[in-house]
């Protein structure tokens, strides 16, 4: 089937929903959202902690502590234009978001309530600052409720259960996108003048992970298979303070809220890596803590592989009331009960800070030069504008969605309110019925989900918190093999409604890519920086690489990637060493 | 494709109160029948218990009295009214088609109405002069 | 079978037992008014309630008024107090204690009759 | 732990009628139902067919009918269900392929409630203020996942489809106790319907069901209550 509208949103989280508000406020432009899940099953339901705005509703703050923040939260490979903007913008986001109806959590003066996060200080660095606006441990959730609820109210079109498989780009025009419908299986063409994705990350590609299943980096991919560029890609988080072996997050605000990690001993270590905010450092520090204490043999558990996060000194009412999701998480799957015990946790894969390449207004890169492919926009963790630098902070990743999903959703309808409609291409869909057809036909005998759980437990092994050239190496090697088996899948369901053993074939396809994409990036870093921690170069060098890494896959000879370098832009603050 | 239902459709569909009035009307007219049922049966078995052979003449008897003839009125009203209005809650549930809702509910209120117009007939029809002796 | 709690077999209860009362007292309604035609036919019809079976049927409507009147009031009281929700299934118990206790009540009464079998 | 695990299946495409296939797994006890039947799918069976996304509970994905109850797949854990294990999909949608039924009608009812946020009040500088009871006050509705595990658990819901449900109504709620918002009467007033709260006959099925631990009956006491007042 074909369909025709001025903008398409691919992917209904909160940055696609927000560039699908803010696009349909141009009353000059239709729109429509595509999305693989409804709405408001998408992960940004799963954001637990907050939103960082510099409100100052509990103690004194401004726009430019939290910029210096996420600068040096990202180790100062964050692009300051960027985080200008989002530290400005975000506190009148937050504003509008309330005036939306969203309920936060508040003060008994009746204002916003703010708490706070780690990596989020007053006086650039002095001490933490309550910076977190949140609704109870449910912020996310109720982001999510809240823009869908807009977008019912507004009467936005969705298409819900439609997996992009395709975008069709040609002669740097992105013209629309191929959708295959799940109830059906029938593969739709949508025409358009302007694409935004907004498909989220892909934690999937990692054994533990805080992401939903559904997590598997597919418009990335997909962009990365057309020669284009991922920005960053080895930049990826890792949570602290997943639920050992589970992944599930326990939000950051667990220890805003006064949580401390102890390790078997019960020492409070973070007070060694961190003096200053100990518990409350950013993530990469404090994963990599908690790892070198595992390593060092103080680890608890019959394996001594996880820490205890303890809320137990806490009043019951600051637990039970202002974290009743973690608590009842501890509760359900851990049989813990936080009041009581300490929960035990492990880093867990959780953000991707790279992603597909975009300037402020969330168009997409072509090139390290700040071209750009037209009528195409990212928002959200899929893109990379870059905010985040090499390490994200907690409650960044919220304000992004809203900050730059709206800028990129205005940006879209502005731009395809002027522009034409550019010619679709004969048989758009080919390729996208090839792969599907493909995949139906395999008689291979490949199984998908034992070369995605090889995946996820190697890229574990090899690319997680802590690395080297050997084990990169490693699983580069890995990779190429797995591709080569995953050519050999074959899908036993052929039928047509709801085949959902085909899309999460098509998904393992997609986590190979990005995985490939973040091995060679990481590889290629011969330093460490945020959340990028080789060993063998373990420190940060800022002469050499102070500059985004820009991954390209070679068309003309496959299994080559080819790595350029896009400048940092810099501005109000100098790089210098971080310590907290 | 799912197109959001959109405020205003929603704001037509408003009507009117008459299900709040049922709903209240079940619950008050359930607290009077709790009393004025328990009572009647209380009263029949008191009644009827030890001279079951003239089941008739007790019968007659309390019936021929104006105020037993008020009470157990307000009784079938009231039970007929709630019964009734009960039901229509299980037609509605559970037959699905619009039209044999339709039916099923006008044969049931008609039976109803003329089961009630005979039984007030009856009620008003006793008197003394039935008694044998 | 869906594994309903207290809440579900409560509903179900109430609407069987309205349902059975409503077809009792249609029933009762027709066969008081045979007064209509004279006490031949009234005797006639009211004799056949003197047989075990109907004595049964008694009993079990008996239950009926008593669990539907009860739990009525446990409705009125969860609709109309906001604290009732809260206590919605002890009151179920009371409502089951009450209906059992008088129907053992009402068989005292009348078992000896059926055994006697007037 | 050995689990025997019995799913009701249904392939529109090839089945005549649903059936139940059973399949031997082996578990931890610390295992969700939501990994046997991943298990099921990505080792045994491939065409098993159902929703998931986040696996903890929080997207509302896969409510399913696990032993006689309606729970979510992934906060359900096989310790508290021994080791036999029926899994059905949730009744009164249309089944569409083994456990994935027909949300439609599930959203069509939620947003027949306007279940969004009305005041057309200009907006202050900062935020709306707001206090912290009346935050509290409609608390427990905000929770809601959407999950649709209290709506096909309602007796009500499995015979008469045209009922709104437990969950529509504690979208309504959410707003209708929201200090800030406007929309109260016209939402009332689609509440007040035959369809509305008035059908809901206090079965507790939707309490019970709910996997956000939301007292879904007594929100639907105080929307009753709401209607009420509002029209007296
Ligand atoms: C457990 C957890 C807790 C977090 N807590 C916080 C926090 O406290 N504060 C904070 O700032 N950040 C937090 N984050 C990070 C943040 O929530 C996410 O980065 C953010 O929500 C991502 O939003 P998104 O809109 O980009 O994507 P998502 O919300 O993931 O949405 C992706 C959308 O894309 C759609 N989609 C994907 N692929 C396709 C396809 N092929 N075709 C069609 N549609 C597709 C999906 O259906 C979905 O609608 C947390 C993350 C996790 C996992
Ligand atoms: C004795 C005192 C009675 C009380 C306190 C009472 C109370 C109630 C209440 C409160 C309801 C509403 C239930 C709900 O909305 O969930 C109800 C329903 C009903 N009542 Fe009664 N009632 C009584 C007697 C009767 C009698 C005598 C009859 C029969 C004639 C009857 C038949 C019904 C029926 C059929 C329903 C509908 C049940 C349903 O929809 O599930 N009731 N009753
Ligand atoms: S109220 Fe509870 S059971 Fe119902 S949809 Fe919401 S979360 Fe699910
Ligand atoms: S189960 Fe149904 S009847 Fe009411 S209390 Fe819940 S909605
Ligand atoms: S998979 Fe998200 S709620 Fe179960």
């Amino acid at each position: 089937m074909h369909h025709r509208y001025d903008v398409l949103v691919v992917g209904a989280g909160g940055a696609g929903l927000m560039a699908a508000l803010y696009a349909s406020k141009n009353k000059n432009v239709s729109v429509a959202v595509l999305s693989k899940l409804y709405p408001t099953r998408s992960h940004t339901g799963a954001a637990q902690g907050g939103v960082g705005a510099a409100l100052g509703n509990v103690s004194e703050d401004h726009w430019e502590w939290h910029m210096f923040d996420t600068v040096k939260g990202g180790d100062y490979l964050t692009d300051q234009d960027a985080a200008e903007i989002f530290a400005k913008d975000i506190i009148e986001a937050v504003y509008e978001l309330e005036h939306m109806g969203l309920p936060f959590s508040r003060l008994p003066n009746g204002k916003i309530a703010q708490r706070k996060f780690g990596g989020h200080t007053k006086e650039f660095g002095k001490a933490a600052v309550e910076r977190a606006c949140y609704a109870v441990d449910r912020t996310g959730h109720m982001i999510l409720q809240t823009l869908y609820q807009q977008s019912v109210k507004a009467g936005v079109t969705f298409f819900n259960e439609y997996q992009v498989l395709d975008l069709i780009i040609e002669d740097g025009v992105c013209r629309g996108v191929v959708a295959y419908e799940l109830a059906t299986g029938e593969v739709h063409t949508y025409h358009a003048k302007a694409v935004i994705i907004a498909t989220g990350g892909y934690g999937r590609a990692f054994k533990v992970t805080s992401n939903a299943l559904s997590l598997t980096g597919d418009l990335m991919s997909i962009y990365y298979r057309k020669g284009l560029p991922l920005e960053d890609m080895e930049f990826y988080q890792f949570h602290p303070t997943g639920i050992a072996k589970m992944g599930i997050l326990i939000t950051e605000g667990a220890r805003g809220e006064g949580g401390i990690l102890r390790n078997d001993s019960g020492e409070r270590f973070m007070e060694r890596y961190a003096p200053t905010i100990k518990d409350l450092a950013p993530r990469d520090m404090v994963s990599r803590a908690i790892y070198m204490e595992i390593r060092e043999g103080r680890g608890l558990g019959k394996d001594k592989d996880y820490v205890n996060l303890d809320l137990t000194h806490l009043p019951r009412e600051i637990i039970e009331g202002r974290l009743p999701d973690i608590t009842d998480f501890a509760r359900t799957y851990l049989g813990v009960d936080p009041v009581t015990a300490p929960i035990p946790i492990q880093p867990t894969a959780h953000y991707a800070m790279g992603g597909i390449p975009t300037s402020i207004d969330g168009e997409a890169l072509l090139d390290e030069s700040g071209q750009t492919v037209r009528g195409l926009y990212a928002a959200g963790e899929v893109a990379c504008v870059s905010l985040h630098g090499a390490n994200r902070l907690g409650t960044n990743s919220l304000g992004d969605l809203i900050v730059f999903g709206r800028r990129a959703g205005v940006a879209a309808a502005k731009y395809a309110a002027g522009a034409e409609y550019a010619p679709l291409p004969v048989r758009a869909d080919a390729a996208a019925r090839a792969e599907i057809e493909r995949l139906k036909s395999g008689s291979g005998g490949e199984n998908a989900a034992k070369i995605r759980k090889e995946l996820q437990e190697t890229m574990m092994d090899n690319v997680s918190v802590f690395r080297t050239e050997e084990t990169m190496s490693r699983q580069v090697e890995i990779l190429k093999e797995l591709k080569e088996r995953y050519t050999r899948v074959s899908v036993q369901d052929t039928g047509m409604k709801y085949n959902t053993e085909l899309m999460e074939a098509m998904e393992l396809g997609y986590l190979l890519d990005v995985s490939e994409a973040m091995t060679y990036s990481a590889l290629n870093r011969k330093e460490s920086r945020g959340a990028h921690a080789r060993e063998d170069y373990p420190d940060r060098d800022d002469e050499g690489w102070l500059k985004h890494t820009m991954a390209f896959r070679d068309l003309a000879a496959p299994g080559k990637v080819n790595i350029r370098y896009k400048p940092v832009v810099l501005g109000r603050f100098e790089p210098k060493p971080r310590v907290y | 494709m799912i197109r959001a239902k959109r405020f205003e459709d929603a704001r037509a569909q408003a009507g009117s109160n008459s299900e709040l009035a049922w709903w209240v009307f079940m619950r008050i007219s359930g607290v009077a029948l709790v009393f004025l049922v328990l009572g009647h049966i209380y009263m029949t078995f008191l009644m009827a218990s030890e001279k079951d052979t003239q089941v008739f003449d007790v019968v007659v008897n309390k019936l021929s009295q104006p105020v037993w003839k008020l009470y157990d009125l307000l009784i079938l009203a009231l039970a007929l009214l709630h019964g009734v209005n009960g039901a229509r809650y299980s037609i509605e549930d559970y037959i699905r088609n619009k039209p044999d809702r339709f039916w099923v509910k006008a044969v049931f209120y008609s039976v109803v109405a003329l089961i009630f117009v005979f039984g007030a007939l009856g009620l008003f029809i006793i008197s003394p002069e039935m008694l044998r002796d | 079978m869906y594994r309903g709690r207290e809440g579900q077999w409560a509903f179900v209860l109430h609407r069987l037992s309205g349902l059975a009362i409503l077809a009792y007292l249609l029933l009762h309604v027709v066969s008081i008014s045979l007064i209509l035609f004279g006490e031949e036919a009234y005797n006639r019809l009211h004799h056949l309630y003197d047989l075990w079976p109907f004595r049964i049927g008694l009993i079990l409507v008996t239950a009926g008024v008593l669990y539907h009147a009860f739990n009525g009031l446990r409705i009125a009281i969860m609709d109309f107090t906001g604290k009732g929700v809260a206590i919605q299934r002890q009151l179920w118990y009371g409502v089951m204690a009450i209906t059992i206790l008088g129907t053992l009540a009402t068989i005292i009464v009348v078992m000896p009759r059926v055994v006697q079998g007037v | 732990m050995q689990v025997t695990l019995k799913i009701h299946r249904f392939n529109p495409e090839k089945d005549q009628k649903p059936y139940w296939a059973e399949y031997q797994v082996e578990a931890e006890p610390g295992d969700r139902v939501l990994d046997l039947l991943n298990h099921v799918k990505w080792y045994l069976d491939p065409t098993l067919t159902y929703r998931r996304s986040c696996a903890h509970g929080v997207c509302g994905s896969d409510a399913m009918l696990i032993n006689g109850r309606n729970r979510l797949a992934c906060k359900v854990l096989i310790k508290d269900l021994g080791n036999k294990i029926t899994v059905e999909p949730i009744r009164g949608l249309k089944v569409e392929k083994d456990l994935l039924v027909d949300m439609d009608p599930f959203f069509d009812a939620y947003k027949a409630v306007l279940p969004f946020f009305i005041n057309d009040d200009p907006v202050p500088a900062g935020e709306r203020l707001q206090s912290v009871e009346d935050r509290e006050r409609f608390d427990q509705g905000t929770k809601c996942i959407l999950c649709a595990a209290c709506t096909t658990s309602c007796p009500i819901f499995w015979v008469n489809g045209r009922y709104l449900g437990p969950a529509a109504i504690v979208q309504a709620h959410r707003f209708i106790f929201d200090s800030r918002d406007k929309g109260t009467d016209q939402r009332l007033k689609v509440l007040n319907q035959n369809t509305g709260v008035w059908r809901c006959r206090t079965a507790y099925n939707c309490t019970e069901a709910c996997p956000r631990e939301i007292p879904v009956t007594q929100l639907i006491e105080e929307v009753k209550r709401a209607v009420l007042y509002q029209q007296v």
